[in-house]
């Protein structure tokens, strides 16, 4: 049996139990690996549960960036017996084992082509603290020193996380470090290290910051100029509100009077939540809530009256799996239709695609001036795998120079002047009528704002034409949309191919990945990828450039595909969805293979390909 | 030919209040109402209390949910901002919009079946959170627009227009907003002016969440059963072509009675309403007092109309949040964007 | 200026004040016309108000027995000053205006294009009734009898509509004939009668019913066995909970000891009454909802529920104008996407598409076997045209040798005989699964229904491969589905043709009018119309058969036509969208005209036909 | 190796009920809560309770929303059909399930999120139509499965482990089905299983509408503030990587003591509870006087506990509706459907 060597380019995974506090140790140990120069993205894949459950921390660590899930495990650290059949069983063969050796094991539970590295942590734990809590909470860190040691990385720099985890918590301070180097030196007296699978100081780390996207789209929201902000607590959105709060501590207090310049409420429910963004919308505030896929089907109807009566709103939904309940802790891209055409009737919403945190922050401030420049609902379409997972991304930028797009609210000033006021009337061709903000002047553009149909001038009307006139206008507005919205991402090849692919949202590193394999293997598929919905030109135009697109998404019904098709009348033969939808992120290797398969039929046959199924 | 006229608002005088408006400046559109729906008569008295409050029309927010009550709205205050939401979901948006600026009144209409069936969740919740406005519940125990069903208020055994009998016990609007920390609660019937102006004012001046819960006849689905001789030939029309084919005009019922005493109100189906007018010297401070006295007037067929609780000192939701003086839809962007310096010091913590 | 003349063809409008007595008198006309042997096409255009307000009741005459609305009108019945000017001007010229001339008119409020009809109505009423109410409510009758002579109808006729009518009510019977003949006397003495447009007995109507949509879907729901309706009122739809109320009066009472064999509850709002059926279905009774599209938008997180957790539900979608609360008294057909793909995460869901009261009294009894056959919400998708007008259609059908199919239910006989019961196992290869109902046995087959993953076996799972199983054997379901459900009906011409039209429910009249148009012109198009969705295969080949196939639908956005092409894979390209959505009922002039003007242009130039709109 | 036990529901005895089962055959599956989950001890008084009434397991339906309380019924009754439903909406599927099915007994398991916040509504009406049922919230005043927000229960002032300040006032359920017409009205703590046990019974033999308001300590989001001094390194710990990244396992929180008597019992979070358990004697037929009594006790900063207020002669919704006694999921074809020869009569009258 060949152990596995590689050096910055392996998958380590960490075996634990919810609340036991192994999720900061494996924080922590994914930190060292970045601190290193070297780039990591870590998963959590948790349980609908708090405590006792079995929970997961895979680490992939890969010095060319790649932050994609790559699957398969090259080094297991089984902490949890609930789940060592199956965790055992994962290992790639050559790959590492490791342990809590302080019980024997019984005969046969192990592997014979891997390595195992048994050490002691209860034993250790127990020898060097007393309270049952701190023993169970250092064990985790004796398990991260010793493996610091087989994967030949410095204490100092866990020393110096510690220090900035810690600062004015020296007691905690000091007993981490201690706990760090109980399992280093167990390392050091009593087993071979460093293993063939190591971590080596890089560069490819730069000036990117590590963190999720959730905090990020919060952020966003903070600089973006939002003021209010409604919602309900459901996994894996309820982090971006939180967020929110803590940066509003930070930023919005004001310093005088010490005075919230923020508002924030939980409500009772998402139907709760919308109508407040929805009144604070109408009121002339910038407001979002955040919420994820049952908490969209509530927010429904409310979704058609902002569309209708053209109210800003902002909503980020951190998707997870569906539908219903579904797989609450499992990432997907399932909600792409019933945010797209959320509510009855005819609807069409904006849509934003941020592929990682650094598009979470850039999509979530542009969704707050998209909606006051449209007054219509605009969704941040993220989902748990970039929401509640840190990755390494561009720094955030803010240019001090840009200013708020506030969109067409006419002034009192404008109003006095005898400007002609009509709520719902077009006057500047591109469907977007003007508005005016509650209390603005004594006598002039008071209007009254209804779901029902109504004329230019927002009176209530059943005419026909008042409808289709207004619907029409709708209709103008989603295509101007389309020339605000963020721009797609075009990865093009010196000549042009045959084939094209187009993908979005957390699919993107997997995809970058998977792009160049596929060139590696002499495969050249040009690539888009979309940041919003409805689509730029450049969409249709790069579609027409190529006799076959795959669309890549992570859901079972290629939604995204539905809307290429209907949206730019494409024919539906023209454009294979590869479609990976079982709760856990798409992976290069499987969009590789889904292409290149179809690649080898276009060739051996001239068959249209089809669908290709996860 | 055909011609129903129209319900026509209180004739304004054109004298002006302090802030320098005469009472029409307070009307809206011509209602489209039931000849004779006592929401037309709240409207009315919403335009004099405003009127008399020396509120500038365009600093009034409206809004309501959807139903005959919803509609109302419309039909005064034409100068300030209105909100016809969806139905039962008012108290949510009126919620959101009073965050985005405190400098505003906001008046909040509804109907029983808006506020006490779909809407009772978002009511209830819009009350806890203390939200500064005027809530007016108008209370006729059926959804009139779609035509006379039951709503949450009407009395357990009530018999609706097409005969179906009622048999959940009712929501007591009051004694929910009672319960759950409204700090200004009154009940008046559409019909009592001298009442509902004041306690409407007392509303919209109250630094809380205030609640008015105001009985307010349907003339066209409340007059079937045990109604006068007169009726009974259209009654019968209808049932014989079965639907409410022929609508009998209304008159808006009236009345006036003194602080303290007990008036019979004939209905326009021929019952009787039974009400209760608070003493002048009613100490309305103990919650659980006025929950105690309505009850036992209920068990004898009294409803008690007033200013049933008050906390003078009550204060909002921004008192809570702490918000700052300025709306937050009027703060400046460099009060709310931190800018790129502290972004760079955002980023080093990431790194 | 020469005087429509025409003969059981044509369209006489009555404008009225709402809540003034007309709707009954305008419905005696309606069936007069009807007893006569004529088909008779009645339209309720009624606004969102109770009493007071403008509302009209247009009345299409056709021996050919086109039920569509035909547009423009031969007769307008002018009761309504606020609506005067509009009135007047949608005469057709030679056409002909009937008024009360009690009031003299002022001058210039006439056309010289049209012929007018003086009747003192209220000098009449007044000279004959004390009672205000009484004096209103005959001039209603008057107008009628006044129309009968004109029009050359029967006295006896309406006379006998008035003794079934008023059975037991003889007071009412004797004025409403008296103030009948005051009608007709009056215009025997004062004016030229018949007209060269009248109605003329025939024998068109054979044994056709005269009954609305909303009634007759209710009787479906009486017959199918549903026992639990919950509801929330809202328009269009009201009036289904409320006539199976009257239906089960009758027919669902134990005869001998008085008790109920059904229940139905008023629920407090929309996701109540869904809750409440989602129960009674999981429970193994028949229920079912009706509600329209704000109901559907706040149904959407049960409706997610009832398709992933597989239960039995009916929801009879009346549609109406929508987004938002739209167009209340208005139709439309907007609603096939929010219920089609209704919830978050990957839903498809099955739609019944009856074109009259005939197909709405079956579907709806077939959408309860469905419901219980596919465990998984069925849709009955209406709209206000059918639903709320009364339509002459087929008589209702019922085969007493037909019996319920309660789908696959595993009995206490078969759990004790040890049958493996898995809940959401396929184990007939059809993707459905069996299920067993609470309380069904001791020990065995007791399951935990919920709305997250699971395995087979209902137990809680956060396994990808159990929840691809799961999802995967739900499209498998669908295609099932598309077997079982009512499959579509075909017009095909002798010869092939290049041309077809796909069109469905309230669409249908206007159709089948629209193609004998064309047919008389020399234009052939093949037709077919779809009952449901998910498509049958016939679908795809009839597509598949013609170069070009328009689809026919009532809303913005070409709905069933992303549906299409979509699920068969179609270039949409082949598929031009005829749209109609103003509110009214599309008409056969609007479909011939979209029609016969794509096909110049195709003859034209061989360019590929786009979107027609209205 | 790491392995933290979960709660075990009391060992059963293997003695036999009448009906033939033993304590085991009213258990479910094996529990995943946190370790001293007040919810875990409402499982075990729910089996104790339908083992004590001879209930037949499978005769019972479960149903629940969403949460960690929501999950419970998987851990108990594990012959029973349950229904894991939708947040907060239980209660309208409950109701249908019911009317489906009026041979089964319904139990109602909800947390105070479900219930009092986005449930609230549903909540209500549940207890107006009078639905059979025995619906117990299982209240921790926090959102336990969504790591710690408030729910509607939680005082007002109180501080949540992320520090924020609930501002709201606080729902009282009890309160509320009192208001609404529940006909069966209790309040418990999960530990106190000798008067838990018998209120479950009572509820669930009632008649009609049966709530238990049942105070159930989160482990895991209630011990912040004030806690311990043992616990504070773990807490500097969590506070430090910013997340509940250790919980402490907890120890199920029990207590006993007199009817008439009122007990201190310390919390998770180093709080006391003070509970005033009813006098034997005490007549609970009053809705208003009970209502008044708890108030009182309130301000003494007491809670009241045991069966507040009933109604013996409750009836339900199917007793309102007149249905037929044969379960409507049971009716033949023959009952259900008029048949060919009743619609030719019906056409006929079409025509
Ligand atoms: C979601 C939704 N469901 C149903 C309706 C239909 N609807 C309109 S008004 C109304 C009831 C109004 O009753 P109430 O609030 O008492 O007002 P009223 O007409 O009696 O003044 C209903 C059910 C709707 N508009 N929206
Ligand atoms: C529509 C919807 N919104 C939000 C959630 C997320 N969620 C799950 S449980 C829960 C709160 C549960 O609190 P509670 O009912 O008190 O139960 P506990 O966990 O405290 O026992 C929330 C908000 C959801 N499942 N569905
Ligand atoms: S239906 Fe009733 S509530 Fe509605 S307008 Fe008419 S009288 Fe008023
Ligand atoms: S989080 Fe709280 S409520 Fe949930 S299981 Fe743990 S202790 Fe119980
Ligand atoms: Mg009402
Ligand atoms: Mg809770």
């Amino acid at each position: 049996m060949k152990p596995i060597s590689a050096v910055n380019d392996f998958v380590i995974k960490f075996a634990n139990v919810n609340g036991s506090g192994s999720a900061s140790a494996n924080e922590l140990f994914a930190k060292a690996v970045m601190r290193m120069g070297v780039p990591v993205s870590p998963r959590n894949i948790f349980p609908s549960n708090i405590q006792g459950m079995p929970t997961w921390y895979e680490a992939r660590v890969c010095e060319q960036g790649y932050h994609g899930r790559r699957g398969g495990v090259d080094m297991m650290v089984a902490m949890n017996p609930q789940t060592w059949a199956q965790d055992l069983a994962e290992i790639e063969p050559g790959g590492y084992l490791f342990y809590d050796s302080t019980r024997a094991l019984p005969p046969g539970s192990l592997r014979d082509d891997i390595v195992v590295i048994p050490v002691p942590l209860t034993a250790i734990a127990n020898a060097n603290y007393i309270d049952p809590r701190q023993r169970q909470l250092f064990k985790n860190i004796i398990y991260v020193g010793a493996l610091s040691v087989l994967l030949d990385m410095q204490a100092e720099i866990f020393e110096k996380l510690f220090a900035e985890q810690y600062k004015g918590k020296e007691r905690l301070l000091d007993s981490n470090v201690q706990a760090l180097h109980l399992g280093r030196d167990y390392v050091r007296q009593h087993l071979p290290h460093p293993l063939g699978m190591r971590v080596q100081a890089s560069d490819k780390v730069g000036d990117q910051i590590f963190t999720d996207g959730n905090s990020a789209a919060a952020l966003g929201c903070l600089y973006g100029g939002a003021t209010v902000c409604a919602w309900y607590p459901i996994t894996p959105s309820s982090s971006v509100p939180e967020a929110f709060q803590k940066y509003c501590d930070k930023f919005r207090i004001d310093p005088d009077t010490g005075t919230h310049r923020y508002a924030i409420v939980q409500a009772e429910d998402e139907l709760a939540s919308i109508g407040m963004v929805v009144g604070a919308g109408w009121n002339g505030a910038r407001a979002f809530t955040a919420t994820s896929g049952p908490g969209i089907s509530l927010m429904q109807e409310f979704i058609g009256l902002a569309y209708f009566a053209e109210i800003p709103v902002t909503i980020i939904n951190v998707q997870r799996g569906g539908p219903s309940t579904g797989m609450p802790t499992r990432t997907q891209q399932s909600d792409i239709l019933s945010c797209a055409h959320a509510s009855h009737g005819d609807t069409k919403h904006v849509l934003l695609l941020p592929q990682d945190p650094h598009e979470c922050f850039e999509h979530a401030a542009a969704a707050l001036d998209l909606a006051d420049r449209l007054q219509t609902p605009i969704f941040l379409m993220t989902d748990l795998d970039i929401g509640m997972n840190q990755r390494l991304s561009k720094p955030f930028t803010w240019d001090d120079s840009r200013s708020y797009d506030r969109g067409k609210v006419m002034t009192a000033e404008e109003l006095e002047a005898g400007k002609d006021f009509g709520r719902y009337k077009d006057v500047d061709g591109d469907g977007i009528p003007w508005r005016t903000l509650p209390g603005t002047h004594p006598t002039k553009g008071s209007f009254f704002t209804r779901g029902t149909t109504r004329n230019p001038y927002a009176q209530y009307s059943e005419r026909g034409p008042d409808y289709i006139y207004n619907m029409e206008r709708l209709l103008k507005k989603f295509k101007t949309a389309a020339t605000l919205v963020p721009q797609p991402v075009l990865r093009l090849c010196d000549e042009p191919t045959r084939f094209g692919v187009i993908y979005y949202g957390s699919t993107a590193p997997a995809m970058r990945e998977a792009l160049d394999v596929l060139d590696a293997e002499g495969l050249q598929v040009e690539a888009l990828r979309l940041r919003a919905f409805p689509f730029p030109q450049v969409v249709a135009d790069f579609i027409g450039a190529h006799d076959k697109v795959f669309v890549v998404e992570q859901n079972r019904d290629a939604q995204m595909r539905s809307l290429l098709v209907n949206e730019l009348e494409i024919d539906p033969a023209r454009l294979p969805a590869v479609l990976h939808y079982d709760g856990t992120p798409i992976t290069a290797r499987f969009i590789a293979a889904a292409i290149r398969q179809a690649l080898a039929e276009a060739d051996a046959l001239a068959a249209p390909a089809d669908k290709v199924s996860a | 030919m055909t011609f129903i006229t129209k319900p026509k608002l209180h004739h304004p005088t054109l004298q002006k209040n302090t802030v320098g408006y005469t009472r029409r400046d307070y009307e809206g559109r011509i209602s489209t109402l039931c000849a004779g729906c006592g929401h037309d008569s709240i409207s009315a008295a919403i335009i004099q209390a405003c009127w008399e409050l020396d509120i500038e029309p365009h600093r009034v927010a409206k809004l309501s949910g959807i139903g005959c009550s919803s509609k109302t709205p419309d039909y005064f205050l034409g100068a300030s901002h209105g909100f016809n939401t969806v139905h039962g979901r008012m108290p949510s948006v009126l919620t959101g919009a009073n965050l985005a600026n405190r400098s505003l009144l906001y008046l909040g209409v509804s109907g029983d079946g808006d506020s006490a069936s779909i809407g009772l969740g978002q009511f209830a919740n819009a009350m806890r959170r203390g939200v500064r406005m005027a809530y007016i519940v108008e209370n006729n125990g059926v959804y009139g627009l779609t035509k006379g069903q039951f709503s949450a208020t009407a009395d357990r055994g009530s018999k609706s227009k097409k005969g179906v009998v009622n048999s959940d016990s009712p929501v007591d609007l009051v004694g929910l907003a009672l319960q759950l920390g409204a700090t200004f609660v009154g009940r008046s019937f559409s019909g009592d002016k001298a009442q509902l102006v004041p306690l409407i004012k007392g509303a919209m001046a109250h630094g809380g969440a205030a609640f008015i819960d105001v009985i307010s006849p349907c003339v066209t689905f409340n007059n079937h059963g045990g109604s006068t001789k007169s009726y009974d030939y259209i009654r019968q029309h209808n049932e014989a072509v079965s639907r409410i084919d022929f609508i009998t005009p209304g008159k808006e019922i009236t009345t006036d009675y003194e602080a303290g005493s007990v008036i019979d109100v004939p209905q326009h189906d021929g019952t009787v309403l039974r009400l209760r007018k608070l003493h002048a010297d009613y100490d309305p401070t103990d919650r659980y007092a006025v929950l105690a006295y309505m009850n036992q007037a209920a068990k004898h067929g009294e409803i008690v109309t007033g200013l049933l609780y008050l906390d003078p000192l009550a204060t909002d939701l921004h008192t809570a949040f702490n918000t700052c003086a300025t709306p937050l839809n009027a703060l400046a962007e460099a009060q709310l964007c931190p800018g790129a310096a502290a972004l760079a010091r955002i980023n080093a913590t990431l790194r």
